[in-house]
């Protein structure tokens, strides 16, 4: 009798431990990310207080870091723009169009690109990527500068916004294909076949079941590859030509840097109320990221409603 | 579940096995120069870790006298992280560091700071010369090995005023060369830097007229304050000038290799840049007044019209306080900063670098100062 | 009724040589009018990228035209979006031959046994290794994986064992957060937190790279975890349950092993993500030459650091920098690829038969 | 518009794998053609080479003669996707396209060859179809709402109309009731009957009181073992399979003695 209580005893200590320990680890979750907020803006803080002193890197926070805000957002946008059409192209390739054998093995090589370091991109970036695409931005100065995009002076060395934009492009293609890929996989076979019993060819079935399907997909991996984007570091830090300034221009030296590889740059020489303002940079940057991830879930979610067919 | 044991065992070795002591570092290699002397101060074994930082234009001669001073005392380590001047000071002065190298001297307020290193906090501080160095005005142009240019015209391309290679400003001064219808790109320095500085401080001097921003002169700054093609550090001014064409630039002669080089207007003649050019600058100029005993700093005469006076020159300066907090870090400088100024130390840097040496003079001088550091 | 049989056939297709046929004739016109436009101008050479532009404008036009004109519209578009599918994935493809040759052929210059027996102390110009830096990159993940796998795993088991209510969806929601934290912010994160507890002196070390790569890696754990076991069958649990089993050993003995081979590649493809982070590690570990076996003290070299150092803070002799950075990037490459493929014959191994 | 198809020495392959051997058989136009047998028999397999859905499965391949009122459908330039126009088919699950409305459904194979159509035109044969399946009067306020919010048995009809509206020669229903209620089960079957008026219709059926309810002909299929090819049994008219079949296994499945 006294065994037996004992032994029940102990079965319940042992799953109130185990689960105890299994929601701390869950709550410690919670405590990281509001301790990386609370760390960053308790070290944040002094630069945007009155007397804060930046030995004349900065006059003002807020005018130091709106040209990296807007460097982050400007070349994460053209990155997605590049990068969303091939992405679903790839995914499309794998998943539709290449044979079923090598499907997988096709698949595994794009995935490499994700396996690369992001240091190696932009090793890469200015050593081969920038002398490549020079010429071509020469080009597309001469002959489509009276687009605002292209105008200016053209940049003698390829270390431009549009060069970092496509590696940046390559960086956040692999992890957007999968993810793309695998929501074309799951396209309901019923749905297919609906398609090609209509008589649909191969792309006319793509564009009836695939496609509409995997819309919700395609705007995740979309959030996705933009968060991707917007937090690369040491290839946007390598590769770019920087400065303060808003722009617009695609293949000038003078480009808008970005809150991440300005931070890289800077940070390591920095002290004092100047360090404090890159680590409220680094804040911001948490906060952008973190806006365009919920909004990636909030889209996730909505597919549940979406597809209530099945 | 065996199997994943036996991978994990496999892969848990094989980190062991690498893991192995580097071979550099237990048992010093024996073809290196660890037979000469490395002077006086290094008498007892030392040990610990020495954290440094500053200009990388005098990367190179760090990373000599480190290599050589780690060899003489295996017990130490020398990090010298070429941070770039300002960050140098400014890590020192918020006690990151034990000691910089600037390519500027303390500024007057910065002498005033209290430094969390020394003893007490705002207690004197030691600065003086130990590395001398030419800085290159260097471009990327096909054909082309040197170029002769008055400071007014480097000021007009660095300012984007002149922007052609066959500018008639270019042409003027260099007869007889086939100039190429090509745009100038000029590369600076995005991160502050002592170079910019004292690149800055010789166009505000020598070329005052054409060194100038809305109407005003810029004067000497470590920040660029105009707009163009950056690139951060001594390597990527570098690489961002080797990977495009018409591009010019400014970074310490030693990096230089195979650019073409800009012999620059001194008087009425052109100097291209030299060590010996460059180590003549110091005879010509003076010591700035009214600054503590302990510090040595000069007021280089970037005007000066001297025959074969190379005026871009980057003086640089050991930094560090003249007693320490903590005993064993003062030992370590005295060791290391003693190395730096003996004259070995300067000729393994000069040999690494291609920089001038101090001179013997100057030597002496820091060496006494050096023997009051606590 | 001969109107209506027809009708079946595929009116009339191209021959099936038209395809490669198009293809050659529209690279050789591309090639050919690029060497044209670039014969008054020498130093040009062959723009490969006008080349390949031009090339697959003028293949997509024509087969667009011939197919349209003998098959049909709706044919002719099917072959052009097979042209830009396939044409996406060979663009996908470019880069990564580009790269992959770029850094072997750049890196095996120096991956000889110095690199692999030597540190950076007191070497100047030629010369000297990584170890230092593998090393350090091997304690740092390795500590950084002995921080986030427990916790990513006892979380994962939290969310689907036990999690309901708002906190299992906070908790969900804020993993997926995590997981889209910049790298440089999870740098930020370890190096200010250290700075605030440890003062200034205790800020830049190796736990404190360990810490910024675990904040980076533990979302990836659990997600991972989670998948592999939300997939473990319910009537396995019910049946343990059914006989006496409590809860907690029904996921020690019975959960975790059905999913252990999934969970153990989701773990090492976490590492071979983390292994390459550079930006965190330049802020939070720092870098030094010396070897630095104590992640507690002092700057701990890296290898995505070592490349990124070797490669921005270049000496005299700046070839020898440059090589030891493709050396180094060529190293890291082959170790997250051993990595991913462990990961692979893990999961191809002991994955449960099915 | 019906057609008259003959199989001919017809074997069905997945890979190497054969699954359905060596079928002879003629289906006759304007009729309801019934395939039923047990599970895995191989009748779902054959029914999807009659539309060439069946090549969709990677591997998958056929062997033999298929014709269509005496054209081969497997000659080698017959475009499977024009077979598909003439040969519409319902599959066991209704699956209107879900982000489609129910017009857009129902128009969706039309629109395939002819995009540009007037508005009266596609209102016209969204109306003709659907009242084709008999689904007219219960959506025709609604043809604005997402196909996927009607109810299972109004789905598939919607799926008979979208079929319909192409104006196939032939229809294929594998299975299509299986997944219905009872009642939306008698409207199907009642639909069914009437498109062989206009159709040839052949449905695949695990319910044989359906079978001997609406077919004209049934087909009996049978399999050894597993791993064993699928084979046609006997194939008569459906009152003779029901009441007096030829064949020993046929009696022993009819009567639910197996499978």
């Amino acid at each position: 009798m006294a065994g037996a209580k004992a032994t029940k005893a102990k079965v319940r200590l042992g799953d109130l431990v185990f689960s105890k320990s299994a929601t701390a680890a869950g709550t410690l979750i919670l405590i990281t990310l509001a301790a990386v907020a609370f760390f960053l803006f308790i070290q944040a803080l002094p630069a945007f207080l009155p007397e804060a002193d930046f030995h004349s890197k900065a006059d003002n926070p807020l005018e130091y870091v709106a040209p990296f805000i807007f460097g982050t957002i400007y070349g994460s946008l053209i990155a997605l723009v590049i990068a969303t059409p091939l992405a679903i192209g790839i995914a499309l390739f794998i998943s539709h169009f290449a044979n079923r054998r090598f499907a997988q093995t096709l698949g595994y090589l794009v995935d490499l690109l994700a396996a690369i370091p992001s240091v190696v991109y932009g090793l890469w970036g200015i050593l081969v990527l920038a002398p490549f695409l020079n010429p071509t931005y020469v080009w597309l100065n001469e002959n489509l500068g009276w687009i605002p995009l292209f105008e200016g002076q053209v940049s003698a060395t390829g270390r431009t916004m549009l060069t970092v934009a496509v590696v940046l492009a390559i960086m956040i293609l692999p992890i957007m294909a999968a993810l793309i890929r695998e929501v074309f996989l799951q396209t309901p076979r019923l749905h297919e076949e609906a398609a090609l019993a209509l008589g649909a060819t191969r792309w006319e079935m793509i564009r009836m079941a695939v496609l509409p399907f995997g819309r919700p997909g395609i705007i995740s991996a979309m959030m996705l590859g933009l968060g991707r984007a917007l937090g690369e570091t040491m290839a946007v830090a390598l590769v770019l030509s920087p400065s303060s300034i808003i722009s617009f221009a695609l293949l000038t030296s003078t480009n808008p840097n970005t809150i991440a590889a300005n931070i890289a740059l800077q940070f390591p020489e920095s002290g004092g109320d100047y360090r404090s303002l890159l680590v409220g940079t680094g804040l911001i940057l948490f906060f952008i990221t973190m806006v365009i991830n919920m909004f990636a879930r909030y889209i996730i979610s909505r597919r549940a409603e979406f597809s209530g067919a099945n | 579940m065996s199997k994943l044991a036996k991978l994990t065992a496999l892969a848990g070795a094989s980190a062991i096995v690498l893991a192995g002591c580097a071979a550099n570092e237990v048992d010093a290699d024996p073809t290196a120069t660890s037979s000469s002397s490395t002077g006086e101060t290094t008498t007892a074994a030392l040990s610990g870790t020495l954290d440094g930082s500053g200009a990388s234009s005098m990367a190179a001669g760090q990373e000599a006298w480190v290599a050589a001073f780690q060899d003489a005392n295996p017990g130490v380590t020398v990090n010298y992280n070429p941070t770039g001047s300002g960050t140098g000071r400014d890590q020192f002065e918020e006690g990151l560091t034990f000691f910089t190298g600037s390519d500027s001297s303390f500024k007057d307020e910065e002498l005033a700071t209290p430094h969390p290193n020394c003893s007490p906090a705002d207690g004197a501080v030691f600065e003086f010369p130990v590395w001398i160095s030419p800085i290159a005005v260097f471009f990327n142009l096909d054909g082309i090995d040197s170029l002769n240019m008055s400071p007014a015209t480097i000021a007009g391309i660095f300012t984007n005023q002149i922007t052609s290679w066959n500018d008639a400003a270019i042409a003027a001064d260099n007869p007889g060369v086939t100039l190429p219808d090509l745009a100038i790109t000029p590369v600076f320095r995005s991160d502050e830097s002592g170079t910019t500085a004292n690149f800055t401080d010789w166009l505000a001097k020598a070329a005052p007229s054409a060194w100038v921003k809305d109407g005003a002169n810029v004067g000497s700054i470590e920040e660029w304050p105009f707009l163009g093609e950056g690139a951060q550090g001594t390597s990527g001014v570098v690489a961002a000038a080797a990977a495009g064409n018409g591009t010019i630039g400014y970074a310490d002669a030693s990096r230089v290799g195979d650019f073409g080089t800009v012999a620059v207007g001194v008087g009425n003649q052109f100097v291209p840049f030299s060590p010996e050019a460059a180590a003549k600058i110091v005879d010509v100029s003076s010591v700035k007044p009214g600054r503590p005993d302990t510090t040595v700093a000069y007021d280089l005469a970037r005007d000066t019209a001297e025959a074969g006076v190379y005026p871009v020159v980057l003086v640089s300066y050991l930094q560090g306080c003249m007693d320490y907090a903590d005993d064993a870090m003062a030992e370590l400088v005295k060791a290391y900063a003693g190395f730096i100024i003996s004259e070995e130390g300067q000729n393994v840097a000069a040999a690494a670098a291609g920089n001038a040496p101090i001179s013997q003079a100057t030597r002496e001088i820091a060496q006494a100062i050096l023997d009051q550091v606590q | 009724m001969t109107t209506v049989s027809s009708a079946l056939k595929a009116s009339s297709s191209l021959p099936r040589w038209f395809n490669p046929a198009a293809i050659i004739a529209a690279f050789g016109i591309a090639l050919a009018f690029d060497t044209l436009a670039g014969a008054n101008d020498p130093e040009s050479g062959i723009n490969l990228l006008a080349v390949g532009f031009g090339g697959f404008i003028l293949y997509t036009l024509t087969t667009y035209i011939a197919s349209r004109s003998v098959e049909g519209s709706r044919k002719a578009t099917d072959r052009m979006v097979t042209a830009l599918v396939t044409t996406a994935f060979l663009i996908a493809v470019i880069p990564l031959v580009s790269l992959s040759y770029t850094v072997v052929a750049n890196g095996l210059a120096r991956l000889d046994v110095d690199f692999f027996t030597m540190s950076m102390r007191s070497v100047v110009g030629e010369g000297g290794g990584a170890l230092h830096a593998i090393v350090g990159t091997l304690e740092l993940t390795g500590i950084a994986t002995l921080i986030s796998v427990p916790i990513g795993l006892m979380t994962a088991i939290y969310l689907v064992e036990y999690g309901r209510g708002k906190l299992a969806r906070a908790v969900t929601f804020f993993v997926d957060v995590m997981t889209g934290i910049p790298s440089i912010v999870a740098g930020l994160f370890a190096f200010t937190l250290f700075l605030v507890v440890f003062g200034p002196a205790g800020a830049i070390n190796g736990l404190a790279g360990a810490v910024s790569l675990a904040v980076l890696m533990t979302p990836v754990v659990v997600r991972a975890t989670e998948e592999m076991l939300k997939i473990v069958p319910n009537e396995l649990r019910e049946a343990s349950y059914a006989l006496g089993v409590p809860k907690w050993l029904t996921i020690v003995k019975v959960v975790l092993p059905t999913a252990l081979a999934g969970i153990a590649t989701g773990v090492i493809i976490a590492i071979a993500r983390v292994i390459g982070e550079t930006a965190p590690l330049l802020l939070a570990a720092g870098f030094t030459a010396s070897m630095n076996y104590n992640p507690l003290s002092d700057k701990m070299m890296t290898l995505p650091v070592f490349v990124y150092t070797s490669y921005a803070n270049q000496g005299v002799d700046a070839q020898a920098y440059i090589d030891r950075a493709w050396a180094g990037a060529l190293t890291l490459m082959l170790i997250v690829m051993v990595l991913n493929l462990g990961a692979r014959i893990i999961s191809r191994v002991f994955s449960p038969k099915g | 518009m019906s057609k008259r198809i003959d199989l001919e020495s017809l074997n069905v392959y997945y890979g190497d794998f054969l699954a359905v051997e060596d079928v002879n058989m003629v289906i006759e136009p304007k009729a309801i053609t019934a395939f039923i047998g047990p599970s895995g028999c191989g009748k779902s397999t054959l029914i999807r080479t009659l539309n060439r859905m069946h090549e969709v499965i990677p591997g998958a391949r056929v062997e033999g003669h298929l014709r269509m009122d005496g054209e081969d459908i497997y000659a080698a330039d017959v475009d499977p996707v024009k077979v598909r126009r003439q040969v519409g088919m319902v599959f066991q699950r209704p699956n209107p396209f879900p982000t489609m409305s129910i017009k857009e459904n129902v128009l969706s194979g039309y629109r395939l060859n002819n995009n540009k159509m007037s508005k009266s035109d596609a209102d016209e044969l969204t109306e003709r179809a659907l009242k084709g399946a008999n689904l007219w009067k219960e959506v025709k306020d609604r043809l604005d709402r997402p196909g996927s919010s009607l109810s299972g048995g109004q789905q598939q009809r919607l799926c008979i109309a979208r079929a319909i509206a192409v104006e196939p020669d032939v229809i294929l229903m594998d299975e299509p009731t299986s997944a219905l209620d009872p009642i939306s089960t008698a409207a199907i079957e009642d639909l069914a009957v009437e498109l062989k008026e206009k159709f040839t219709v052949v449905i695949v059926t695990h319910n044989m009181q359906q079978a001997s309810r609406i077919s004209d002909m049934t087909a009996f299929f049978n399999i050894a073992g597993t791993g064993m090819p699928g084979k046609l049994i006997e194939y008569d008219k459906t009152e003779k399979i029901f009441s007096n079949p030829s064949q020993q296994q046929t009696e022993d499945y009819v009567s639910g003695r197996f499978g």
